[in-house]
């Protein structure tokens, strides 16, 4: 193969290389400075451009020298757009995400660490809702605050219960498995959980399973207990208590099912309400009931602000922060989106507003704010998004049928383990 | 960093062989000509140097390192690569990849029979190709919504048919099932590329001189005769392309996997793209996913080199005189 | 040459495009004639006899949250009008303070604050009697 | 070589296929619509398709969603930057992969690796390139422009290939022929080649229309500017998990497909093969 090579082909590898290294000087060369102004990248809530605009006009009053930027991506480009901006050197100074991507980027060192600029300023902390905010902390450090809030929590189907014969929401796992059975019949199931970001996990905290030691250092999960738990899962799966897409479905599928008005149960976080409501004629007080999972835990997926390590204005960031979590700004936030912010003070006038507009609306957002103690699902894990894939594929094997509840616990054991030793 | 110059190595050698065919004599003039052939060629070049080979170059040096997003890096050698063997879900992702590379002949025969019928002198062609042609330009997250409602198990058309027809009592998961999850996504494909192929196939057609036909007729040849003997050969160019781009689709189709099952269930319908991109995006591994990226060129440069040997050569060029 | 000029005219990758760009100008026109932002309306009775001085409330739709754009009073003959619509995606509802009030009805529209009367009156409905 | 020797051969296609192909292509006609129907149906209802049993016919069509869709997002100024930008790529493919073509129709040392560079080259996923094309198309100062957005796509190898592919079936007998009339290289390329490939031109169009028109990620990652954002961009406007937005969704979804479709029309007469053609050849 090597004998006799055109020259012509050893002319364009050595341009091939030449220009590599050629590129490679380039790429690593640092990135233009820019002028004095920041920019704020959302997590696809595009439908809040008017809102922007005001906090952009106020901050503009507060610091006429600062031009603020807004961006929004939605979840899929987020992290490949705020990617390419960190290593091309000019990240977005503030950032919003969901769940527990901020973990990926904070366990290396790429936000700034928020606990110094609350400690000058304490009323800033006492705004939000200690358990809300404590979401953000790693190793200690709190990296966000709250942007806007939201749990899971049990929505119930009250024309099915009836049907079922079912008074109220369960009280217990094994109950809740039995409705769910009880409610499956023909087109209907019986229940719906949302599973990204491991907001199924209440399924096991209500069974008194933990994911991991307290340490964070090794697997607990796989218990007697928990192989139980996935067996009653898998069970009500096969029988079609559950609704498989419970386990393969993102957003729409789950709600639009619900909303559909055959689903007897749905788990998941508030603003699934919104979505419901728009496609659901049928849902009232009469029809509609909303509860906390038996044990009353629930996995939190709150968007949070943080600002990034790469920011030239740290400082600026910070007093924008300021101004967008502050009672004025996250109250007009709350009435035009309905959703709560964890600011205490305007999250109660929001509720009492909404209690006489929007009866319904307001009973759900109300659970939020309760047993907010019993948060779960919610690791501050460097390899969060690793574990979350190691984990999770093996429940989808046992839940759909493909493996039986050991053997998906014990291998899922062995690969978190192995997620944690990296 | 020789890495991909060098990898490229065998297929040129097969194309080189096949081709190269220097000509002596003429000196001036061949100059001159030769000049010609490179200013045409440079800006095709240019575009794929930056945009295709500067960033591969990038991905292949990224690869050898140990990179972090906001921290250090250095370099770790060969490591990503090692990791790859034990790494499960990237067998499992190659395999989903060569299955849906073996899916593409299937939409090209279908394509290449509706170019056929579209072609002949029908009523209405016109009306039948851009039916055919209208799925291609549709954006695929609207291809991936709409085929991941037709799949649901309680409510999904399929099954919705399936069961008023009385074909099956218990509803099929097709995308809740590890067997189907891949197989549905394929035919989902296959709907929207077909266009694709007819158009690149209809092109081919009608480079076949007419005249072809007429000798055979005027001779008596049959039309299978005809299809056989002269347009299937005289089309080998458009129908290598129409392969080239199938492997193309089954590694770059990205947004049709992630709308319809991110993946899953369990990784039964991973690819090697969206599981680079998870890798890149997801879990925050940038440099591994380098690695899987240069690996997955190499499996392509093979693949095309193999395809074009097939097909003769010269991208499957074929001479008319 | 003039016949080339024709040709390339009549060629269809001028000649459609401009037929769009003339049809587009054409709908802008229309637009820009009819988007006083009018909205024009009567208000019933439950007997179906005009009702003056009811409240006439407009909202904006929006898709989770309906802004409110202001209200009106019904004249003599029942008969409303708002000047300040902007939207193309409306609420309205009448309501006779302790009376009654109205269904509230959407008003979708072609454009943004296109001039419309509805066809439809919107009807009070009459309170439930409270006690006490 | 006349028209007349075609007509006996085109009645028997007719006599002979007629009936079967009609069956054949309206049952392909059939699988390529029902997914349309829907996509329409819904954007003209809005309705929840996760109803069962699915509603065959949909039940008060009105044409709001696309009212909304126009409303939601600055739809005519996107509008007007898909445009540029796919105006720019496909005037650079037409002129840069003919020119590409026609140089690789000629025997040169290295063309062979050219031809499998570009060939691997295409396969190359761009989810893979985004880091390092923006840092590329940043060092060119292009963030932000028309140009950055359409640069990649200014020259793709499918295409290039369908040129080459039309450009060997011209018989070389022809090109000799107009050598000797004296026709230098461009001209040969203008007066003969080009007409003689016009299907490979119609190809080029709408393919490259296509994919600068539906390109999302790439404009996604290199604009910041909201005035130069473009169609595709607006999708996530109608995904924000919030609200319902089915139907406009799915309006949007057709908006942004009309214009392909159109091209595709006006294009397709290309791929008639005309008698010219016919007759030239040989």
């Amino acid at each position: 193969m090597s004998t006799h090579i055109p020259s012509s082909r050893i002319t364009w590898i050595a341009r091939g290389a030449a220009s590599a290294l050629f590129a490679f000087a380039l790429l690593n060369t640092p990135a233009l400075a820019q002028q004095k102004k920041i920019s704020f990248l959302t997590w696809n809530i595009a439908d809040q451009e008017e809102l922007f605009k005001e906090w952009i006009a106020e901050f503009k009053k507060i610091r006429p020298d600062v031009d603020v930027e807004w961006l929004d991506k939605k979840g899929p480009e987020f992290p490949a757009y705020y990617q390419t901006q960190v290593i091309a050197g000019t990240p977005p100074d503030i950032i919003n995400t969901q769940g527990g991507l901020w973990l990926e980027y904070a366990a290396a060192g790429g936000m700034v660490d928020l606990t110094p600029y609350m400690a000058k300023e304490a009323e800033v902390r006492k705004r939000f809702n200690a358990d809300y905010l404590a979401n953000w902390t790693y190793e200690g450090k709190n990296y966000m605050l709250p942007f806007y809030i939201s749990k899971t929590l049990l929505f119930y189907n009250k024309t099915m219960f009836k049907e079922a014969g079912l008074a109220g929401p369960p009280q217990s796992f094994e109950q809740m498995m039995d409705y769910a059975g009880k409610m499956s019949k023909g087109d209907k199931t019986g229940m719906l959980t949302l599973n990204f970001d491991w907001l199924y996990w209440p399924f096991f905290k209500m069974n008194g399973v933990e994911l991991l030691s307290p340490d964070l250092k090794k697997a607990t999960f796989n218990t007697p207990k928990a192989v139980q738990t996935l067996e009653a899962l898998a069970k009500a799966t096969a029988d079609g208590g559950i609704n498989k897409i419970s386990w393969t479905g993102r957003w729409v599928e789950p709600n639009g099912a619900f909303a559909a008005g055959n689903v007897g149960m749905l788990h998941a976080h508030s603003p699934a309400f919104f979505f419901i409501r728009g496609q659901a004629p049928w849902l009232n007080a009469e029809t509609f009931g909303v509860a906390h999972v038996p044990g009353g835990w629930a996995t939190p997926n709150s968007h949070g602000l943080g600002i990034s390590k790469g920011s030239k204005h740290p400082d600026i960031a910070w007093e924008f922060l300021k101004m967008v979590t502050s009672e004025k700004w996250t109250a007009k936030f709350s009435e035009r989106r309905k959703v709560l912010t964890g600011n205490i003070a305007s999250d109660t006038t929001t509720l009492e507003k909404m209690r006489k507009d929007d009866p319904l609306a307001a009973s759900v957002l109300q659970t939020q704010l309760e047993q907010t103690d019993k948060l779960t699902g919610n690791w501050r894990l460097a390899q969060d998004s690793r574990v979350k894939n190691a984990f999770y594929p093996e429940i989808q094997n046992a839940v759909l049928g493909r493996k039986t509840a050991s053997e998906a616990l014990k291998e899922a054991e062995t690969k978190v383990n192995r997620a944690l030793a990296r | 960093m020789q890495n991909a110059p060098a990898a490229a190595m065998p297929a040129v050698a097969g194309l080189a062989h096949a081709t190269a065919r220097p000509r002596h004599g003429g000196g001036l003039k061949r100059r001159r000509e030769l000049i010609l052939i490179w200013v045409f060629l440079l800006p095709s070049l240019v575009v794929f140097f930056l945009y295709r080979i500067l960033p591969l170059l990038w991905n292949v040096m990224l690869s050898f390192q140990d990179f972090s997003l906001f921290g250090k890096t250095g370099w770790i050698g060969i490591q990503h690569y090692r990791d790859m063997l034990e790494d499960e879900v990237f067998w499992t992702s190659l395999w989903n990849t060569l299955l849906y590379i073996a899916s593409a002949p299937v939409g090209i025969v279908l394509a290449l029979a509706i170019a056929l019928m579209v072609n002949a002198e029908v009523r209405g062609r016109n009306v039948y190709r851009t039916i055919v042609f209208l799925s291609y330009p549709l954006m695929t997250v609207a291809v991936g919504i709409i085929w991941r409602w037709m799949y649901d198990e309680k409510v999904g058309l399929f099954n919705y048919v399936l069961r008023t027809l009385g074909i099956i009592d218990t509803p099929l998961p097709f995308l809740q099932s590890f067997e189907w999850a891949l197989p549905s996504i394929l035919l989902a494909n296959v709907w929207q590329i077909l266009g694709f192929y007819m158009i690149i196939l209809l092109a081919g057609l009608q480079n076949i001189p007419q005249n072809l036909y007429e000798a055979a007729s005027i001779d008596g040849a049959s039309a299978t005769q005809q299809l056989f003997r002269i347009t299937l050969p005289l089309l080998r160019p458009s129908i290598f392309l129409a392969f080239v781009i199938g492997v193309m689709t089954s590694f770059t189709s990205f947004d049709l996997v992630y709308v319809m099952t991110q993946g899953g269930p369990a990784h039964s319908s991973e690819l090697l793209v969206t599981y680079i991109y998870k890798n890149a995006f997801e879990l925050s591994k940038v440099d591994y996913a380098a690695a899987l990226t240069v690996v997955q060129f190499l499996l392509l440069v093979a693949l095309t080199w193999a395809g074009n040997r097939i097909s003769g050569g010269e991208a499957g060029a074929v001479k008319t005189e | 040459m003039t016949t080339t000029w024709l040709r390339l005219i009549g060629h269809r990758f001028v000649l459609i495009p401009f037929c769009l760009a003339l049809t587009a100008a054409a709908w802008n026109g229309y637009v820009s004639l009819h988007d006083g932002g009018l909205v024009r309306g009567v208000v019933l009775g439950p007997g179906g006899a005009a009702v003056a001085g009811a409240t006439v409330s407009m909202m904006e739709k929006n898709f989770t949250t309906n802004s409110d754009r202001g209200s009106t009073r019904t004249r003599a003959d029942g008969s409303f009008e708002f000047t300040n619509n902007r939207s193309h995606n409306i609420l309205l509802r009448a309501e006779v303070a302790g009376v009654g009030r109205s269904e509230q009805i959407t008003v979708r529209l072609y454009f943004r604050s296109q001039n419309v009367t509805l066809d439809a009156p919107l009807t009070i409905k009459l309170d439930p009697p409270r006690n006490g | 070589m006349t028209a007349n020797p075609h007509r006996p051969r085109r009645a028997a296609a007719r006599r002979k296929h007629h009936w079967s192909l009609h069956v054949g292509l309206l049952a392909v006609s059939f699988f390529m619509l029902v997914p349309f129907y829907w996509v329409l149906k819904t954007s003209l209802t809005g309705e929840n398709i996760f109803v069962y049993p699915p509603k065959l016919l949909p039940n008060d069509p009105h044409p709001f969603y696309y009212v909304d869709v126009w409303y939601l997002i600055p739809f005519a100024r996107y509008l007007a930057n898909s445009a540029i930008v796919s105006a720019l790529a496909i005037t650079a493919n037409v002129v840069f992969n003919a020119m590409a073509a026609y140089a690789l129709t000629k025997h040169f040392r290295g063309r062979g690796l050219i031809i499998t560079l570009l060939l691997s080259c295409m396969m190359i996923p761009f989810q893979t390139t985004i880091v390092p094309a923006y840092l590329i198309t940043g060092k060119l100062g292009l963030l932000n422009s028309y140009l950055g957005m359409a640069l990649p796509t200014f020259s793709t190898i499918v295409c290039i290939f369908v040129y080459k592919a039309s450009f060997d079936a011209v018989p070389k007998s022809l090109i000799d022929a107009a050598r000797i009339d004296g026709l230098s290289e461009l001209q040969v390329i203008m007066k003969i080649m080009i007409p003689l490939s016009a299907s490979a031109v119609a190809t080029n169009v709408i393919l490259s229309f296509i994919w600068s028109w539906n390109n999302f990620m790439w404009p996604l990652i290199i604009v910041r500017d909201p005035n130069m954002q473009t169609l595709p961009l607006g999708l996530s406007r109608f995904l924000t998990y919030h609200e319902n937005t089915t139907g406009a969704l799915y309006a949007f979804c057709v908006m942004v497909l009309l214009p392909g479709i159109l091209l595709f029309l006006m294009a397709q007469r290309e791929f008639i093969r005309g008698l010219t053609s016919g007759a030239t050849k040989g």
